[in-house]
């Protein structure tokens, strides 16, 4: 099995409006030294083993379902899953 | 008896709620603002519904960290009365006076509906004006509603009898139907369908009323 | 970047990549500026200029419609239209499309379309209380479509839910000529308690300018003129001009601006949010609009960004954010007011008496031009147009359905997409947030009292582009005269409309003699009802690869419901009670939806539409219920009588048996100015006679779900719990 | 100038819908090896880089606000930022 994670991020240009709501919690939490927060996605996605073309498809799958490309940009790593 | 509604940032249903209490109760209200850190006078505290900070991060999430909740929670401890409708539900189990969590319905979507809810028990500072088992129509309108609790906490809401309403579809898939629950003392209630939107026949119910009057009545009873 | 010189843009035509014409460059820099603009000002012009902003093409047009009333207080020029309403009371609405944004960004086209409607309201100074939203896609075939539909329905509800605003009205079409350029229409409605309003000027020298809302950044540039350009293929790659929503921080902008109109009037001259063209099209217009000039600078402007450009700036369509422009004397209360709310709020600028607009970017003086030439030496076109060959090679085509089986014809019909219950998708919006909603989506117009009141207002969004495709006027006739069948059928009182005129490339003369002609159409019926048009926006250029959508006027009625006992809706209510079809009905079915069921597709000519006795029929309708003898009624529109008959019986289970003098296909006719309304037997002798107006009398409501149905050439019996059934289930079955 | 990231998953007893429901958008966009998808949030937190107990501090955060104890869990890496 291989494990997928993938991290979904908005782009820099783009408006993050969780992160900016969190970044006021945490500073009338008392934490002043947070400068920026910047709020994504997380995904982990478990492959059968004989996969072939496992890239090709990871790219398709965030391309068309996981990240969305107007305001969205991704990364993965490809692990051997335990 | 004197009412707070909590008003939060981006708190939207403050106002049905407050209507509510005026003119359907006709008692006295006022809106705390969040930054306040006393909520002396007041003899029961509203939690109302909308989307506190935009329900940014996690519902409910954000306004747990307010400064009122520190007398929000006092108040609860001391055994007053506490009701969270909807976002104030979710802020409940975000502090952790109530047990729990709600996540994403299990449909994915936002449901405004009205529905029909089982009063489970009749035996409460909010439900004492129901009979055991009535049926009432409330709406409900939420997106993230779904009860979630772990095997254990169900057991123990049970035996405690602290699930106060259930859904008689379960329309969000919430464990065991629950609509509605509260603490181990039965001075804090949760639910998700909104009574302060049931308190009138021109709006399609008057089902909630008899909520606000039964924590009215308890307040007669305890103070005599 | 180094930006080009004004020679460069010159030489090189850089202008014409920003959509002004070598014609307009002309005028700018010999007639107006006598001198080349700069990269700035050319930006500056070439976005104030386009279509989205300045209506160039459409101006001569929308001169046609009428806008005065006994009620109008304010009109076209303002935010959003106003009509009083007694009571020191008055209603302010408008309706915003945003179909390009949502073609290339549906979740955020969409929601921010209901962002800027709702700021357009409370920029008025009103309470909004209620939105809603007209929505036209392709056929739910392939999953690029249904994953179109649902991202903008999760726009509209994540924003309007958000917000805390009831989403109360609506509609949702799908046609082929839209799959690829949707339609998003979002309107909404507020209440001002006071029939003063704030105008959005900026008057006075010397009186500041303040900046309130979200920080600046690159979202959306060259969103307007992007917007009245036409789609292309290619086009779709263009996604720098997505704006991304915050519906958190517009709850407070929105909760911050009516209690600072509503409590401290005396602070604020005038006020105006910041929607298509950003900075630069809400403070040249409240300059222009006051005949004063303007300073700005922009290192004071809030940025989310670094290094923006001025250009940038001034045409950044970021979200959320406000004009103000305020004495001097008020301005630490003004700042400190916004600073309770969390709200960014700082002063940019200064109104002048030169009629100058300058700017000012890292200490240079980036503009310097008269405020005027942004707004009002736009140049106007007379376009050319000719009426549609289609119109003339289909004049005289009648089509005749043939119907061997009217019960599985009208289950058919019933699960047509454009039939079939849109609840799917409209349970997703928060219809009941402020506990006012009377009237919820599901049957005519949406409802919403007044609280402290007996009053209520009505609205409706509608509009049915196949009507206008085959017969532009006619078929704006019946958009209006539809929408206020809506509002009557609920116990109101037309008193307004706001429209939004979606059409194709206006250079094309076909096109261009639709909008042409259809606003005219709209035009004579609002006159006939008196319903002036107070607001509403324009968007043309809705073709993909050169194919243009319908032309699709969509109309947003707004209606005084004087007694809120008079709120009435289509759901039959009672066993035994007593249905009549108000109205005549003869052979139209040319753009009925049953045309399209059984021939594909669209195909002659409209009879023309008598307004006399459309007025009639409504007239009685309203008497009708303000005599308390009716109890239900329906407008019947697409698909006829058999589905009006339908989905009043749906809502509380019950059947009906009738008798008709109606052909069987008749059941499905589309003859306008008609209702379906159910009254209780001991009215029977009261109700006909007032009605002075072609009726039938058709059978009773039954309790048991069965539709028995006697035509003057069937007879059949439908299950009432399948037809039910097929209504309710079709849309989600599709969506799977 | 530290970078933390922190990821925050769904506890393994709680039912992941939205993972399941992509996983099956997944199946049907015709990739049947994925065996199983968890979705979580991602963050990405600047700090000041004269801060004291920066490790205490951030679990503060995430045991306060990032993550809801009943339902979540979460670790997180600690960065020099760029
Ligand atoms: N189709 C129309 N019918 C009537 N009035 C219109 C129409 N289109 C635009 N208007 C009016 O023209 C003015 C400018 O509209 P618009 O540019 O859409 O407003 P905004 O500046 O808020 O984007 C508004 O007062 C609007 O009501
Ligand atoms: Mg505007």
């Amino acid at each position: 099995m291989k494990l997928v994670k993938v991290y979904v991020t908005l782009k820099k240009s783009v408006l993050d409006a969780q992160g900016e709501a969190i970044k006021s919690a945490i500073h009338s939490m008392g934490y002043s030294q947070v400068a920026d927060v910047h709020m994504g996605k997380y995904f982990e996605l478990n492959f059968a083993d004989d996969y072939a073309d496992l890239e090709k498809d990871v790219d398709a799958i965030c391309d068309d379902l996981l990240a969305n490309p107007n305001i969205e940009t991704y990364r993965y790593e490809i692990l051997e899953a335990e | 008896m004197k009412f707070a509604v909590i008003n939060f940032p981006g708190s939207n249903c403050d106002m049905d709620l407050y209507y509510a209490i005026r003119d359907g109760i006709k008692q006295p209200v006022e809106l705390v603002d969040y930054r306040s850190e006393s909520l002396a006078g007041f003899d029961g505290v509203l939690i109302p519904g909308g989307f506190s900070y935009g329900d940014y991060l996690r519902s409910g999430a954000i306004a747990s960290q307010a400064p009122i909740v520190k007398e929000i929670i006092r108040f609860a401890n001391e055994g007053k009365i506490v009701l969270g409708i909807c976002n104030g539900f979710q802020i409940l189990t975000e502090l952790g006076l109530l047990p729990g969590a709600l996540i994403k319905n299990e449909k994915g979507r936002f449901i405004c509906e009205t529905v029909a809810l089982k009063v489970v028990n009749n035996e409460t500072a909010f439900t004492s004006e129901y009979q055991a088992n009535e049926v009432i129509n409330v709406p409900i309108a939420h997106g993230e509603g779904r009860y979630y609790c772990d095997e254990t906490t169900l057991k123990e809401l049970q035996a405690n009898n602290q699930i106060a309403f259930q859904y008689c579809e379960n329309v969000n898939g919430s464990v065991e139907h629950i609509a509605g629950v509260m603490n181990q003392q039965k001075n804090v209630l949760g639910m998700m369908p909104h009574p302060e939107r049931a308190i009138e026949e021109i709006l399609g119910s008057d089902d909630g009323l008899k909520l606000f009057q039964s924590i009215i009545n308890y307040q007669v009873r305890v103070n005599n | 970047m180094t930006e080009p010189t004004a020679k460069q843009i010159k030489d090189e035509k850089l202008y014409q990549q920003w959509g002004l014409t070598d014609w307009e460059y002309e005028l700018i820099s010999a007639k107006i500026l006598k001198r080349l603009p700069n990269y700035t000002e050319t930006g500056l012009y070439s976005v104030m200029w386009s279509e989205h902003c300045s209506y160039k093409n459409s101006k001569k047009v929308l001169r046609k419609m009428p806008n005065k009333s006994d009620r109008v207080i304010a009109g076209p020029g303002e935010d959003a239209g106003i009509l009083d309403i007694g009571d020191n009371q008055a209603v302010v609405f408008k309706a915003e499309s945003h179909n390009h944004p949502s073609a290339v960004e549906p979740y955020q086209g969409a929601a921010t379309g209901v962002g800027g409607i709702i700021r357009d309201i409370f920029s008025m100074g009103a309470q909004p209380i209620a939105v809603m939203n007209s929505l036209k896609f392709g056929p739910l075939k392939d999953g690029q479509t249904k994953h179109l539909v649902n991202e903008v329905v999760a726009g509209i509800g994540g924003y309007g839910n958000c917000i805390g605003l009831p989403t109360v009205g609506g509609e949702i079409a799908f046609e082929d000529c839209y799959e690829h350029n949707p339609l998003v229409n979002a309107m909404c409605v507020g209440l001002l308690n006071s029939t003063d309003f704030k105008h959005g000027t900026a008057s006075g020298d010397k009186n500041l300018i303040v900046y309130v809302g979200a920080k600046t950044g690159r979202d959306g540039i060259h969103g307007a003129t992007f917007a009245s350009d036409e789609f292309t293929d290619t086009k779709n790659k263009q996604r720098s001009a997505v704006q991304v929503g915050n519906p958190f921080i517009e709850k407070l902008l929105m909760d911050a601006c009516v209690e600072i109109i509503e409590k401290h009037s005396e602070w604020i001259l005038g006020i105006q949010d910041m929607g298509a063209a950003g900075l630069v099209s809400s403070t040249a217009e409240m300059a222009s609009k006051a005949g004063s000039g303007l300073i700005l600078n922009l290192d004071k402007v809030p940025q989310r960004e670094t290094e923006m450009s001025a250009y940038e700036m001034m045409l950044s369509e970021s979200q959320e954010r406000m004009v103000l422009c305020v004495k001097p004397e008020f301005v630490e209360d003004v700042l400190a007011f916004f600073e309770n709310y969390e709200l960014d709020a700082v002063v940019i600028g200064q109104v002048t008496n030169d009629k100058q607009y300058k700017i000012y970017h890292l200490d240079q003086l980036v503009t310097d031009i008269p405020v005027d030439s942004l707004t009002e030496d736009v140049p106007e076109y007379d376009r050319e147009e000719v009426q549609p060959q289609r119109m003339i090679d289909e004049q005289d085509y009648h089509f005749a359905p043939e119907i061997t089986d009217l019960a599985a014809t009208w289950i058919e019909m019933l699960q047509r997409p454009n039939i079939a219950s849109k609840k799917h998708f409209y349970q997703t919006y928060d219809s009941q947030v402020r506990a006012d909603t009377v009237v919820r989506p599901g049957s005519d117009a949406g409802v919403v009292r007044i609280r402290g009141t007996k009053k209520a207002i009505a609205m409706t969004n509608d509009s049915n582009s196949k009507y206008v495709y085959l017969n532009p006027y006619v078929g704006g006739q019946i958009t209006v005269m539809e929408a206020a069948r809506n509002i009557v059928a609920s116990g109101g009182e037309p008193i307004g409309i706001t429209d939004c005129l979606n059409y194709g490339n206006p250079e094309n003369p076909e096109a261009f003699w639709e909008l042409d002609k259809s606003v005219e159409g709209i035009a004579s019926a609002c006159e006939k009802i008196n319903t002036p048009v107070i607001s509403g926006n324009v968007s043309l250029y809705n073709e993909y690869n050169d194919v243009a959508i319908y032309p699709s006027p969509m109309v947003g009625m707004v209606g005084l419901i004087s007694d809120i006992d008079n709120v009435t809706t289509s759901a039959f209510k009672d066993n035994g009670d007593l249905i009549y079809l108000v109205g005549q009905t003869q052979d139209d079915f040319n753009g009925s939806e049953l045309q399209m069921a059984q021939m594909g597709q669209l195909k002659g000519n409209l009879r023309d539409l008598d307004l006399d006795q459309e007025k009639l029929n409504q007239d009685l309708i309203r008497q009708a219920i303000s005599q308390k003898l009716i109890k239900s009624c329906h407008d019947l529109s697409e698909g006829g009588l058999s589905i009006a008959l339908a989905k009043s019986a749906f809502d509380n289970d019950f059947g009906f048996d009738i008798k008709t003098k109606l052909t069987t296909a008749q059941m499905f006719s589309e003859t306008q100015s008609r209702f379906l309304v159910s009254i209780a037997p001991d009215k029977q002798a009261d109700f006909e006679k007032m009605l002075q107006t072609d009726f039938e009398y058709l059978g009773t409501v039954t309790t048991e779900p069965e539709y028995k149905v006697t035509t003057a050439t069937d007879s059949v019996v439908v299950d009432g719990k399948i037809a039910a059934k097929s209504w309710k289930e079709a849309i989600a079955c599709l969506m799977k």
